[in-house]
């Protein structure tokens, strides 16, 4: 293979690398390729990335080499990755919305007698992305906050309204399979 | 339910079965209808015939004769293929009715016809399920880059309908489970609690159920209580004894157990 | 900001990304920019990288922007990964996905109507690996669930959208001829 042949598959194997890919590594997969050529590819490669000016670079790290955003860029992709938890929920956020959503309204201790652990900072985190909203306090002692969810919920999972909320008939078949 | 991926050419998705050699490979080939409008399109595609004109009664027969193949081998014929047979023989007897010349267009209607859509709707399924293997094929070519550690930072779920139903599904299984721990341990608590008062009446002879009921911590412990008296009273351990209404309640031993009692303290 | 200026941007973002990105996602980090704008860059951005003939492209799926190795490349990614291909999908799974993306919102007694055959099995396989959602509830008697495809389904496949899906017609005469 030539140099530039090389290229394109070191590229694509340093972009799927967890860990930076060394010399080595590089060598191994591209058994029967010489030494000299893979060093030259990656350093050409490199020099492509690092001059074309866009978005990503390649850098030497650890003994090996990963592509990664430029540093100049790092405001737009932590807002970026700021944005995201918006869609994603941790699996204490989940089941305790999947709670809040079949047993509203509830409270916080009962949400506790119910998943065994508490849901504070779950709760907050459901505020948050507004999934969940407080509905008055129950009229029992301490007047504990009723938290059921929001119409954001109904938008998130497509619903119309709670009365689509899937039952355990409607699985009932895959359940048991 | 076959995987795709024990055939051999990633590109062939149709069920094919041929005159194997084995009845194993017979038997495989004939578990790879997924039901029996697959058998009858492999039938149609096997006899060369149109599918706007199928040759009912041959490809009932032949229909018919799959099924005891696969009866033979063991094969569970589902349900479905055997409504197929009655359908196909249902048809079968309609076409050979003749035809009353008087007729309207709409009594003259090929017995086939709903057949034959459900068969050209099904083999359009057939294509399109092919045409997303292949898709797949090709998608799994194409390698996104490796997680980094932000996504780490974030070890989280997206979330569908079905998820979130199943969470709370897990959640109340889970529920269940602990509660059915708590029920064991209040069974060992009444147990502490007969043996507790069994205690009491060998130490003195009268028990005041008042006292014992007052002595109890929690509701809990008062239902816990009460239980003990009322399973030592089945066991014909203790007698209950009140001598007026609204009075106190004395607990004695009964005679015939006192010995007995008093071999295992 | 010119164009010239977003695409950088644009390209660190589709890198960070792990989900495809959208027209909609990138504007609203790119706060203030015009989308037209946008739109330009990240199509110049995808027509230079895949004319450059390295080993990465820009791809659209699922109404948004990705970077994937090339597919002729995966020989020597796999090799490097290790990996086995994603555990395939049945041939009644795929066949109900079919039915599915075709005549969504559609309910199990309907796949069965025009399949012949239960496919329960096939539909908790299905939304075990996300490839299809619950859509609320039919209204009729009964009130079974309705099922669709998901943004998975569409990334799975390479689609950017359901209207790339083959037209059913075309495979009709497949038998016939």
């Amino acid at each position: 293979m030539t140099v530039d042949e090389l290229k394109p598959i070191i590229e694509a194997l340093i972009y799927v690398s967890e860990e930076p890919i060394s010399l080595k590594q590089l060598a191994a997969i591209l058994e029967g390729e010489s030494a000299d050529d893979i060093q030259a590819a990656v350093e050409q490669l490199s020099a492509e990335f690092n001059s074309r000016g866009g978005g990503l670079e390649v850098r030497q790290l650890a003994g090996g080499y990963r592509i990664t955003t430029r540093p100049e860029l790092s405001e737009y992709v932590r807002r970026y990755l700021k944005s995201q938890p918006s869609a994603r929920l941790s699996l204490a956020a989940l089941e305790t919305l999947a709670v809040i959503a079949y047993k509203q309204p509830i409270t916080i201790p009962e949400i506790l007698e119910i998943r065994g652990v508490t849901s504070t900072s779950a709760i907050k985190t459901l505020l948050d992305r507004r999934l969940i909203v407080a509905r008055g306090h129950k009229p029992v002692v301490g007047r504990p906050m009723l938290y059921g969810t929001s119409k954001e919920f109904l938008i998130h999972f497509g619903l119309n309204d709670l009365s689509e909320l899937p039952n355990l008939e409607d699985f009932e078949d895959l359940m048991t399979s | 339910m076959k995987e795709a991926s024990q055939q051999t050419d990633p590109g062939l998705l149709e069920a094919q079965p041929d005159f194997a050699e084995s009845s194993d490979q017979y038997k495989v080939k004939l578990s790879m209808f997924e039901g029996p409008l697959d058998l009858l399109l492999f039938l149609i595609r096997k006899e060369e015939v149109s599918i706007y004109d199928i040759p009912i009664a041959r490809i009932t027969e032949q229909y018919l004769e799959y099924l005891r193949a696969m009866q033979e081998l063991d094969i569970g014929v589902a349900g479905e293929f055997l409504v197929m047979a009655a359908t196909l023989i249902h048809i079968k007897t309609q076409m050979l009715l003749p035809r009353d010349p008087n007729a309207s267009d709409e009594e003259m209607e090929d017995p086939r016809k709903e057949l034959v859509y459900q068969l050209l709707e099904h083999q359009k399924f057939k294509g399109a399920a092919n045409v997303l293997h292949q898709r797949a094929m090709m998608e799994a070519a194409a390698f996104t880059r490796a997680s980094m550690d932000e996504d780490k930072d974030n070890p989280e779920v997206a979330t569908t309908l079905f998820q979130l139903f199943e969470v709370f599904k897990e959640v109340m299984d889970r529920r269940r489970a602990i509660t059915e721990i708590e029920i064991a341990r209040d069974e060992m608590t009444m147990a502490e609690k007969i043996a507790e008062i069994k205690l009491m009446l060998n130490t003195s002879e009268k028990v005041s159920a008042r006292s014992l009921f007052e002595r109890a911590a929690s509701r809990r412990e008062m239902v816990l209580i009460f239980l003990a008296v009322l399973e030592l009273v089945k066991e014909l351990q203790i007698r209950l004894k009140q001598s007026a209404i609204f009075g106190d309640i004395t607990i004695t031993k009964r005679e015939i157990e006192q010995s007995d009692s008093d071999h295992k303290i």
